[in-house]
């Protein structure tokens, strides 16, 4: 019972952040959505009884990729200083989708 | 026992949610990865519930993996993509 | 036990794929369309998981080692699409399909 | 007898987290949410793994189950310095009573 709570409950909350990544306004927020989703899928995988799977998971997909999509960010985001862009102290801009 | 565990993992899974919040207002980017970094943390702490409430002990390493990678995203942000100095692309295109 | 885990996962895989797909084809920022792959690759990925899983007692090993050769090479097709994403932006000095301009107030 | 201190151990834990979560959402600024997150969450997983160490069936267990905890006490250590010093080149202003 309370095992498909926690199925439940994870599984809205890995498709709410998949929705969030792609339709947050702001490009760094989507990034952080997604390194969060990696950590979450890990647990998806220790549900279904593939702990080789996480572990390949919890080394690649939210260590490797949250990092090279965070040193690729600098590089794809606008502005002559990336700073101004990824610090506003306002919520996220409205740069199309 | 199991029911136990699996709700302690449950009350942290409902603490990490609360915590994408921070996530979505985050006024500085910072606050972002911090949120990220609680995950980290949190995720470990939940393996480790799952491994002791679903009786999985091979689970623990899937938590040691995560132990020793959760710094990894902090620093490449740190170092990569909250510089104060320019996109070091210009740079490279001048050389060109 | 109300839902099987296979129920539950094997739909979360179903809609992450479409969500995915409908990024990749609707944003226009090369980063986005990138990161909906990626999400393409989980949902396709919980979805095989799933079909290993079965009822919980004998769990197939197959779709595991392509699980598993798969995220290794999503990551790298990732650093590769990343790399390509850059290298598009120097050139045609536009950062995504609507043609925005890449260098100042954009 | 056992089993009991370890799952005490266990729950114990728990409030650290909610404290570490509630601190990153209520607190005023960035270096006080790195407090509140880096140290309720490790003092909370140390509860958590003394509980689960308790309990365990061997030594070798023992040792993993600290030495994960070691790492996540290295890592935020590592990552809370770094982050807090990138706040500060970045100039951002540590929040005080008056300017609030």
């Amino acid at each position: 019972m309370i095992v498909s709570a926690f199925d439940l409950v994870l599984c809205l909350t890995l498709v709410w952040l998949a929705w969030h990544v792609l339709v947050s306004p702001d490009l760094f927020r989507a990034v952080v959505l997604f390194i969060s989703f990696g950590l979450l899928m890990a647990l998806a995988w220790v549900r279904l009884l593939a702990p080789d799977v996480a572990l390949a998971e919890a080394a690649i997909g939210s260590g490797l990729t949250g990092a090279l999509f965070l040193s690729a960010l600098r590089r794809l985001t606008p502005g002559r200083r990336g700073e101004r862009r990824v610090d506003r102290k306002e919520g996220g801009d409205d740069e199309g989708l | 026992m199991t029911t136990l565990y699996v709700g302690l993992a449950l009350v942290l899974l409902f603490s990490v949610i609360v915590g994408l919040l921070r996530i979505m207002w985050g006024p500085t980017a910072a606050d972002r990865m911090m949120a990220a970094q609680l995950f980290g943390t949190c995720g470990v702490a939940i393996l480790l519930l799952l491994s002791k409430g679903l009786g999985q002990l091979i689970v623990e390493d899937v938590a040691l993996v995560f132990a020793l990678l959760s710094a990894l995203a902090t620093v490449a942000f740190v170092r990569r993509t909250w510089t104060k100095e320019g996109p070091r692309q210009t740079k490279r295109l001048d050389h060109d | 036990m109300i839902f099987s885990p296979g129920h539950v996962y094997g739909l979360t895989g179903l809609l992450l794929f479409i969500v995915g797909l409908a990024g990749l084809i609707l944003c226009a920022q090369l980063l986005r369309k990138i990161l909906a792959v990626n999400i393409m690759a989980s949902g396709v990925f919980l979805f095989l998981v799933t079909i290993a899983h079965g009822n919980g007692v004998l769990i197939d090993p197959v779709p595991h080692a392509m699980v598993l050769t798969g995220i290794v090479v999503s990551v790298s097709s990732t650093a590769v699409a990343l790399a390509l994403a850059g290298r598009v932006q120097d050139m045609a000095h536009c950062r995504d399909l609507l043609k925005k301009k890449a260098r100042g107030e954009g | 007898m056992i089993d009991i201190v370890g799952t005490f151990f266990v729950i114990l834990g728990i409030p650290f987290f909610l404290s570490g979560t509630i601190g990153l959402l209520r607190l005023p600024d960035i270096y006080t949410r790195l407090h509140a997150l880096t140290k309720a969450d490790n003092v909370g997983l140390g509860f958590i793994i003394l509980g689960l160490a308790i309990q365990a069936t061997s030594w070798f267990e023992v040792a993993k189950l600290f030495l994960i905890w070691f790492l996540v006490l290295l890592a935020s250590a590592t990552s809370c310095h770094l982050v807090a010093d990138a706040a500060l080149r970045h100039n951002i202003k540590p929040w005080t009573k008056e300017r609030a």
